[in-house]
């Protein structure tokens, strides 16, 4: 746990996996929190996405390797507590983002409020259909706890607040890539011809869904409400085929857990929880400088 | 003394068929204690596929089976050991990767709670190989690193561990050397005294003749004959596994050496030969004689461009050069039968067709882009030609018999028309009467103005087929002599020991 | 004796075409079987021209990606990179079309990527003679990280042009019915399967897979023409990437992960040896098709994700067992 | 006599150990390779006890597997399901955990389905003549299917008792030094090395690697080894997921995808020959060691995953190249 090279201090940031933009986002916002406080972010995650395991292996070697602090994305509320405990054990204060874990060893929690990202998406849809029509809500993947919750709050709001919304399927997974969302989404829209209003919790089902209604002749028709950002979406959002995306700002997120995790290793006192917030984007705000930012935040001045 | 012995191993009315294919159809056959006895046929007349039958391999759709006076009946070949009937089968089967005391411990490995007991496996091991006077085979050394001559040693060996009454041999002689062919002779002769029976299956009807007590002959998957020897004539024999009567085993057909063709000097290949030079000319059959392991199949492989050439020159028709790949060789007209044809011989699941026409499909390719009408007509020429029994030229080569499958092989460089075949061992493993057809062939051929260079370890072949004849000893080939001045003896002594003189 | 000859040639056609056709029966009859069933379950749906489409673009990528490794097959070896290098293929053409090169140009190049790959698992197969089993796993592994370099490991949003058009379930000349990719896919397959049948480098292939000691011998360029199938067998991950961007109209490093797996079984579904010397292109578009509809129809009728993972599962082996039962 | 039986048997054991010891030779280098790289790299972090504590206990799970995988290779077959059996039997474990059963039972149960789906594989490979890929290929799906459908297709919260102690890197009484998990491994290792060189059924699934039907007609159970080598596999697959359970502390249905690539590249890179009889568990041992030795390095200095992939790759291509060079 001593300084490095240099003195520089050296906080590890362990995302899910490498390849979202909404990880790039994070890593950028740690970049900018690392330039300005003069700490150098080490970013590595997962061999493979997704997976357990090889995240564990990752938060295992940088405790071998001595960091000063850990920030981590946990892809599991349980499975990452051992070798999160050890790190503390180790003297390495950890800071966790995007997702909870069943653990109360952390410097501070920063994170969205998932399951207020999904209220807010329901309240969306809900309010374009007018209170009544068919809703198909395409799941994300088995056992991801973000996207479960994203999908509580949708469901919970939708049915509470909207009692003449019908919600004719919520069964589905997409899965992992934009590739099995894009069939599932096919299936669905054959399956259920009458559908209405639809809602994905995340980035990769919004665009399968997407693709499969423009390849159907239908976007634009049926009521569409997203989840996170990406240039195509933000086209689609435009052009009046998706009708919200529920953003949240994961470039603040992991500027943030920096910030708090250097704050914590001087010594100063922080904040156990910190909600970087979600907000609806409309083809009415979008174009709204803060709205802009969190859609296309601009990351190349601190991205390599 | 034949006539006392009791009858040890009885076979009647055995039938087995695979799918449309009836392989066996009423066979009888009946064993005496402490003889040898022949079984004789064709090749696919169902010697083979009986044993397979006898050994626990296949089992019989009809017919009953006792041995010993008992109902005789196995399961599996392991059974089939277990109540005394062993097997050496006729194609090797070793494990390369096992090592000779493995191998020949297959199967009835001596053990404790499953853990191996070596000693006892090591001491039957020797005693196996002490008995065939081949303890110098290594047991510890992997079969992969052996010779054909050690692996069929090996093999014999394996029948020999344990308690058989009945030890069947399917062709065990057919890649043996003169000198190991006597070990194992004397071997037999060993086991007769011991009381137990053998089975032999050979197509040398002379080596028959001096091991066995009596034959039995199968034509067509059933009994048509048999007897004691000696005392029936070879011609007898012959007659009553083709069902007529042969004229001449060597047909002569007349042929007259032109001009050089091949010219070899000075090859060195890797790893042998060391040493060969010979020239062929046009019409010239020259035969290549030579104990196994001598480097006759090597000399052919290193000529094709299969092996690597490490030096000499190689004159083909005027060009030369040291080695060339199989498609330049067979650009310049120059084919090879290799002597494995399952290994390196044939496609086997593929057609009949496929497999004649593979080295030369240019005459029915144009662009790239195949006629098959064509192909299917140049191929069922040859299949008449040389009498090849299949359902036509599309069936695969796996479903025919072994000398059939040989003439595929043939047909294929008779179809490339090439002008210099380099034949190994091209009657290994094929009955007398595709034998003599093939040597017809031969002599046709040469009479054509081909050359011939016909690799044999069958001596009374090459001197009946052959103008010339050169011994390959050690990986050197020996200055060649009109075959009028050779004889069997002459031939056996140079090949043991080198040049004359 | 002409005439002998001509009508053995003609019977001999007779009796190959029976025995192909018979070859084809089993996963023939696994398709109807399929479709019949869905059909049942969910006619209104399943039995419709436009499910249809969407079957058929959805076979496009396997289907494509089939084509490539029969030959693969046929000639005994195996090439589990495809999966990446479609990846890889979809993340080139997706770069190119960003920096604003002409469609054709990136089409081409995300190809020849592709075809480059299988070169090198052709050459280092042959040169250093490893089974293709450790070459293209090792390719596996190499094209997958290459693509996600390039990608800088993320997706690529890239103008699609007409490559969307590709992919879409509502082509533009209305008589085409359905998308041209899927045009494509047949028309390649047509060709691709006289190829393999009626060529020098058909039979060669077959050779080769049946035995190649004897294709060498028999002075076929064995070495040369595991390079070219294992070439063609990248070409068509290419095409098919191709296609993958054209129906996601993003150039995606981490798509088409284990795809090889369901491109092999599309192969051995539809009469492919993986010991090498038998398989067929219109049988492995027949298992592709057999996996599309099983999958399409699981999803129309909301059948959960586990209980079609078990199908397909059991499915592969069914129908290998079934071809095994007709060779006794 | 006797003397010179006994002097060629002497020599004959020294000529295998021989040889024994140079096949192993190859991947030992690389193995000393990569760590003096990293050693080189990034020495204070690499070269610590900690780290290879925490190797070690990463290794466990791929280790595990590849010695069920070796006695598969040495055989001649291939398990392509590892992965989804070593995810039903996390899953399994952590149910009946969950429902408050002894961690014993509940490892057993584990252990158990795991073995049962290896015993299935053998009896699909043996009676209905399927080869190894697609049968392993279909329980691949099977599997993961099966343990999606208990787990209700989400990870399983479930108390771990001693189970988490078994991968923990402090391992309780502290003379152990490493994890019991590792522990175990080890000592599996060397007595599976055992069976497999001075058993009976290690001899026996060389033959049926080295010639099935020499084997078989040597009277050698073919079929009887085969099933119970795919069930030993399996089994080892269940203890690979009880440890995989351990470490994560759930059951998580969709663990371990792909990981028998990994696997299977373990006991390759050790030396193993997909063609069948040959193989050895120290090999694979080495060759689990190397991989996670170079992607704990990788992870250590910092090197992007992309970067990794492709090392691997290049790695596993490399690893039998030299073996091959060794081999001519
Ligand atoms: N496994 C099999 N499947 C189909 N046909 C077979 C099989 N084994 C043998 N046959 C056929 O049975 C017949 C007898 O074959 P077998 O091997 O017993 O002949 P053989 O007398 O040993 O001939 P050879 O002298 O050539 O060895 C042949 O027509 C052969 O094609
Ligand atoms: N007992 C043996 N031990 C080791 N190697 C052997 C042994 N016998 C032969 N060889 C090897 O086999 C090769 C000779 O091959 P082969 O026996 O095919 O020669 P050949 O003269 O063509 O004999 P044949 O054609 O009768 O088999 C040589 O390279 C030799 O080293
Ligand atoms: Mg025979
Ligand atoms: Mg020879």
């Amino acid at each position: 746990g001593d300084d490095g090279a240099g003195g520089k201090r050296r906080i590890a940031v362990i995302p899910k996996g490498t390849t979202h933009e909404f990880w790039k986002s994070i890593h950028a916002g740690a970049n900018k929190a690392g330039a300005e406080l003069g700490v150098e972010i080490i970013w590595k995650g997962p061999q493979k996405e997704d997976d357990r395991d090889d995240q564990i292996k990752v938060v295992e070697d940088f405790i071998s390797r001595g960091v000063d602090g850990i920030v981590v994305a946990p892809l599991d509320d349980k499975a990452l507590a051992p070798p999160l405990s050890d790190a503390v054990r180790e003297g390495i204060p950890v800071v966790i983002c995007d997702s909870g874990v069943e653990w109360d060893g952390h410097v501070s929690f920063v994170a969205t409020d998932n399951y207020r990202g999904g209220v807010l998406a329901a309240e969306r849809l809900g309010t374009l259909l007018g209170g009544n029509g068919k809703v198909v809500m395409l799941r994300y993947q088995e056992g991801s706890a973000s996207t479960m919750a994203r999908e509580a709050g949708f469901l919970a709001t939708v049915t509470g607040k909207f009692p003449g919304i019908d919600v004719v399927s919520s069964n589905q997974y997409g899965g992992a890539t934009t590739e099995s969302s894009y069939k599932r989404g096919e299936a669905l829209l054959t399956a259920f011809p009458g559908v209405e209003g639809i809602f994905c919790p995340n980035e990769s089902t919004t665009f399968g869904m997407l693709r499969a209604l423009q390849d159907a002749g239908r976007a634009g028709k049926v009521r569409f409400v997203g989840f996170d950002s990406s240039e195509k979406l933000m086209q689609a959002l435009g052009s009046g085929e998706l009708d919200g995306l529920v953003l949240q700002n994961p470039f603040l997120m992991g500027e943030l857990s920096v910030r708090v995790l250097v704050d914590h290793l001087e010594g100063r006192s922080v904040e156990r929880r910190i909600d970087t917030g979600a907000r609806v984007a409309t083809r009415e705000n979008m174009d709204e400088p803060d709205v802009k930012a969190l859609l296309a935040p601009d990351l190349s001045a601190w991205l390599k | 003394m034949s006539g006392a012995a009791p009858v040890l191993l009885c076979m009647r009315g055995v039938k087995k068929s695979f799918g449309a294919v009836t392989a066996l159809d009423g066979v009888d056959l009946e064993v005496r204690q402490g003889e040898v006895h022949a079984l004789i046929g064709e090749n696919g007349a169902g010697k083979s596929t009986l044993m397979k039958v006898l050994s626990g391999a296949h089992a019989p759709d009809a017919g009953t089976m006792e041995l010993a006076g008992a109902p005789f009946r196995p399961r599996n070949p392991s059974d089939a050991r277990g109540r005394g009937v062993a097997m050496i089968y006729q194609e090797l089967t070793l494990a390369p990767h096992l090592t000779v005391e493995e191998n020949v411990m297959l199967g009835r490995e001596a053990a404790r709670c499953g853990f191996l007991r070596r000693r006892p496996m090591r001491a039957a091991v020797a005693e196996a190989l002490r008995a065939l006077d081949q303890a110098e085979i290594p047991p510890g050394r992997k079969v992969a690193d052996l010779g054909p001559g050690a692996r069929q040693m090996v093999e014999v060996a394996r029948a020999l561990v344990g308690e058989a009454r009945v030890i069947v041999m399917d062709e065990p002689t057919s890649s043996l050397s003169r000198q190991d062919s006597e070990r194992l002779f004397a071997v037999i002769e060993k086991l007769k005294e011991r009381g137990l029976a053998v089975i032999y299956i050979s197509h040398f009807l002379e080596e028959v003749n001096r091991v066995a007590g009596r034959f039995t002959v199968l034509r067509d998957g059933r009994t048509v004959g048999g007897g004691a020897l000696p005392g029936v004539a070879v011609a007898e024999i012959i007659e009553l596994m083709v069902g007529r009567k042969l004229e001449e085993v060597f047909p002569a057909i007349p042929h007259e050496p032109g001009e050089v063709l091949l010219r070899v000097q000075g090859l060195e290949g890797e790893p042998l030969p060391l040493a060969a030079g010979f020239e062929l000319r046009r019409g010239e059959i020259l035969g290549i004689a030579g104990l196994v392991g001598a480097g006759r199949t090597e000399m052919l492989r290193a000529l094709f461009g299969l092996n690597q050439v490490i030096a000499g020159r190689i004159t083909i028709g005027g060009a030369e050069d040291g080695g060339a790949p199989p498609r330049r060789r067979l650009a310049q007209g120059v084919g090879l039968l290799s002597e494995s044809r399952k290994e390196e011989g044939l496609a086997l699941n593929l057609s009949v067709a496929v497999n004649a026409t593979l080295s030369c499909l240019a005459p029915f390719a144009r662009l790239g882009w195949l006629r098959r009408t064509r192909q299917a007509r140049a191929a069922s020429r040859w299949i008449e030609r040389l009498g090849i029994r299949c359902r036509g030229p599309w069936q695969p080569v796996s479903e025919l018999s072994g000398g059939n499958q040989q003439k595929t092989a043939l047909a294929r460089l008779l179809h490339h028309d090439v002008d210099v075949l380099l034949l190994d061992e091209p009657t290994r493993g094929i009955d007398v009467g595709s034998k003599t057809e093939v040597y017809r062939l031969m002599g046709e051929l040469a009479a054509a103005g081909k050359a011939i260079l016909f690799v044999s370890s069958y001596v009374p072949e090459l001197l009946g087929v052959c103008d010339r004849i050169a011994v390959m000893h050690r990986g050197r080939l020996l200055k060649p002599r009109p075959a009028r001045e050779w004889s069997d003896s002459a031939i056996l002594d140079e090949a043991a020991r080198g040049a004359a003189g | 004796m002409m005439a002998a000859a001509k009508q053995t040639a003609g019977e001999a056609r007779r009796g190959r075409r029976a025995r192909r056709v018979l070859a084809l029966l089993g996963p023939f009859l696994g398709l109807l079987l399929v479709v019949g069933l869905f059909s049942l379950l969910a006619p209104e749906s399943f039995l419709s021209a436009y499910n249809f489409k969407t079957v058929a673009t959805q076979t496009v990528i396997v289907g494509l990606g089939a084509v490539g490794m029969t030959f693969v097959i046929v000639s005994g070896g195996i090439d589990l990179s495809v999966g990446s290098v479609i990846a890889l293929a979809s993340v080139v053409t997706a770069l190119l079309l960003r920096d604003g090169r002409a469609p054709v140009l990136a089409v081409l190049a995300g190809v020849c990527t592709a075809g480059l790959c299988g070169l090198v698992n052709g050459l280092l197969i042959t040169r250093l003679r490893i089974v293709p089993f450790i070459v293209t796993l090792g390719m596996l592994g190499m094209a997958r990280g290459f693509a996600k370099y390039l990608a800088g490991e993320q997706k690529i949003d890239a103008p699609a042009y007409w490559l969307a058009d590709l992919m879409t379930k509502s082509p533009q000349p209305g008589w085409l019915l359905v998308a041209p990719g899927v045009w494509g896919m047949f028309l390649l397959a047509l060709f691709m399967g006289l190829v393999l049948r009626a060529t020098v480098l058909g039979t060669h292939a077959f050779a080769i897979g049946s035995n190649e000691d004897t294709a060498r011998l028999c002075g076929v360029p064995v070495a040369q023409n595991k390079v070219v199938i294992y070439a063609l067998c990248g070409l068509f991950a290419g095409l098919a990437g191709v296609m993958q961007f054209g129906r996601l109209t993003v150039g995606d490093p981490t798509t088409a992960i284990g795809k090889e797996l369901d491109i092999i079984a599309a192969v051995v579904i539809g009469g492919g040896s993986l010991a090498g010397g038998e398989g067929s292109i219109l049988g492995a578009m027949i298992g592709a098709f057999l996996m599309s509809f099983l999958a399409n129809g699981c999803n129309l009728t909301g059948v959960p994700n586990y209980v079609q993972e078990i199908i397909i599962g059991a499915i592969i082996v069914a129908a290998v067992a079934v071809d095994r039962l007709r060779h006794r």
